[in-house]
Parts: C-alpha cells; structure tokens; sequence
C-alpha cells in the first residue's frame, strides 16, 4: 500500500510517501511495525495523539482496519483557512 | 458548487462580484483569509496540502452546508504553495435568500475547513521555519454546529 | 470606519478589495444585500430613509461593533432610492487579526442594521406597492448580542 | 418644532414634514394632539405600538419629553438592511 506523510511527519521520516508491503490489520499495527523498522518512524510516530490518519483519503482513527486499503496518510492536526 | 485549490493568486472582489448573481438571492457573504504578520518578521508562509484528499474533503464540509442551510451555492477557493504576507490565502462564499442561512453556512464552512481540510502551514521568519500549531480552540468551534 | 449612504449603485467587489488591505490583517468578512425577487414579479424596491438620523445611527452601530470585536476596521454602504431585482442594496465589510471576531461583527452590524437603521422598503408588483413589514425574527435576533 | 413622518406614516399624514407649535410635555401628548386635530392623524396614529419615535434623531419611547426638542420623527419598525 501507499503510505504518504505530510508536514512535520513527513520531515521527520524525510520521504513524501513510500510502497509499504505490510501484514498490520489495523492503523495502529502499521505504525507499530514502522516504528519498530528505524529511528525516523520512531521519532515521528512517538506521540500520535499529535497525529491524524486518513485511509484511503478519508479521515480516520489509529484502530481502522487495513484490509484492502490502498492509500494510508500520517500528518499532524491540519492548519487550513 | 464550486471547489478551487490552487497556488495561483485570485482575486476577492472579482469571485465575489462573479459569484453573486442568481434569481432569488438576496444575501451573499463572502471570508477571505489573509496571510497575517502579525509582528512584521514574517519571510513567506508556505502551505503544503494533500492533493486528492484535499478536493475531496471541501467537497464533503460544502455538501454539509448545503444540506444544512438554504443556500443557493457555495464556493471556496484555497491556495497552496509559498505566499507573502498580505496575500489572499483562501475565500468562502455562501448566497442564500435569507441573512441567517449564508452567516452560519460560511461560519461553519470556515471552522471545518480550519480543522478538517488537509493543509498545513509552515511560517518563516528570520529566526527560521515553524509548522504552525492547530489551536484547541479551532478543534472546539466545531462543537458549536 | 466608513459609512456611505447614498442612491447610486456599488460595486461590492471593488469595494472589498479596496477594504482588504491592512497589516496584520488575517480575516476579512463581507455581507452584501441584494433586491430579492422571490416569485419574478418585483417591478421595484424604494427604500426611504431619513437624511441625518441614518448616518448618525449607522455610525453608533458600528462604534458599538468596534467596542465589542477586536476589528481593524469596518464599513458599510447603504442605498436609498429605486432598486431594481438583483441591485445591491447594501453592503457591510469587517477586517480583524481572526476570522471570529470579523465573523461575529459582521452578523452583528447586519442585525442591528437591519432593525436600527431608519430606512423602510416599499415593494411594488404588478398588484401593487406594499411597504415590507418588519419581522418579529429580525427584533428578536438583537437579543442574541 | 419641525415633525417628520416616514414611509406609510408619511402616507397618511400626506406631508413628509411640518412645522408644530405645542405645548406638549411628553411625544405622547403630541400624538393625543395631533390625533384630535383631523382624521389623517388618528388613523396614522391609531396603534401606536406599530410606530417608533426618534426624538432629535435619536429613537426613544412616547414617554419622552419635549422640553428643548427641535425634531420628532415618528415612522413603521424599521426594515433596512
């Protein structure tokens, strides 16, 4: 699936977006499992109460399921207006 | 209904002349948001935005209001990109028969856009770059609709 | 602070525009009322008002406006005489550092506008003229301040 | 003192404007005075709690006083905007 990042998240990751093969059923999995990969998704997902999530461009919340999910978004609370 | 995100410039006064006809309309309210200096330090603000997901979440808070209140339409134009202070960065406008309906309807409009929209701000000033924080009052103006 | 009232025509457009500027200005709030022809038949609208009262009046509102909101500043135009469906008849704008308090003067100036202003509107159809009668809903929306 | 009527009070009344000498103490004694002067009064007159007063452009209520006025306006609820 694609997974993109936005504003500081995707700073701190220092990609935009990125292919990710994954098994996580839920939000929640895949942001363990980045975490666990490397220091940058350590650091970015360290406190997601501070964070948003969108599937598949929708909003969403960290214990949505995974399952057939084409696009998964991470960014801070959004600063439109 | 019209949805416009875009890193070109507009004109207010133009939308809104243009936006305003319409048999039946007796009350237009228009918002324009304004890059802000508050303390004449600011270099550019740049707005980074989430393009799909974008259009498609002002199109769902525009379909809101308009199930919400008697409008006969609405617009919203929002800019992305690197802006300079006093630059129009995005425009709300609702026409309605009635008074009522087009404040609350551009007022609402404005508080989801705010916190529900996938932009974000980044401001530069000569002390360097900042994302700018949401306000919790942002998040608690949606209580009111 | 302006406040403009007289018979000819506007452009509410051009108009805000040239109210946009400002430093620190972040949020620009604009109404504009427009002659309503709610089923095709309106031949035209007179409005009468009282030369002297209706400045003097509007401009208490608006000081009430700027004593109760932080604002940069605020006008209003409004028109006397024949109108025509679809003309504008008036035009309120508001300009503040944020977006509530420019929304909240400008419902305000509308209200008290509407109801404290001595001007009386006069349709005339193909049935015949009719002055419009004040609205229990525009006297009851002043207590909301 | 100069009386100015407005919209369909100016209608009935048949002038815009006029001059009144009167030794009413309060708007509503002139009203009581007019009233009984002709017909076009009393009817313009009828229900006073259809009219507004402003008392040297200022609104005010029939109880005010006419000590030192030099205009009285009476007019329908107001519908600008």
């Amino acid at each position: 699936m694609n997974v993109m990042y936005f504003a500081w998240v995707r700073e701190r990751i220092g990609v935009p977006s990125e292919e990710v093969t994954t098994g996580a059923v839920t939000v929640a999995d895949l942001v363990a499992e980045l975490s666990a990969r490397e220091e940058r998704y350590a650091s970015a997902f360290a406190d997601v109460t501070a964070l948003r999530v969108a599937v598949d461009q929708e909003l969403t919340t960290f214990d949505a399921p995974l399952a057939g999910v084409h696009e998964v978004a991470f960014f801070p609370p959004m600063t439109g207006g | 209904m019209a949805v416009v995100v875009q890193a070109e410039s507009f004109d207010a006064g133009a939308e809104l002349n243009a936006f305003s006809d319409g048999a039946g309309v007796g009350a237009v309210v228009s918002f324009t948001g304004v890059v802000r200096d508050t303390d004449g330090t600011l270099a550019v603000m740049e707005i980074e935005h989430y393009p799909g997901m974008t259009e498609r979440a002002i199109a769902g808070i525009v379909d809101d209001a308009m199930a919400r209140w008697a409008l006969m339409d609405a617009l919203v134009i929002h800019r992305h990109g690197t802006l300079l202070a006093g630059d129009p960065i995005m425009m709300v406008a609702t026409k309605s028969a009635h008074r009522a309906d087009a404040f609350a309807a551009a007022d609402f409009l404005m508080d989801y856009l705010k916190s529900r929209a996938p932009f974000w701000k980044k401001e530069t000033t000569a002390d360097g770059s900042a994302w700018v924080d949401a306000k919790e009052a942002d998040e608690d103006a949606l209580a009111r609709w």
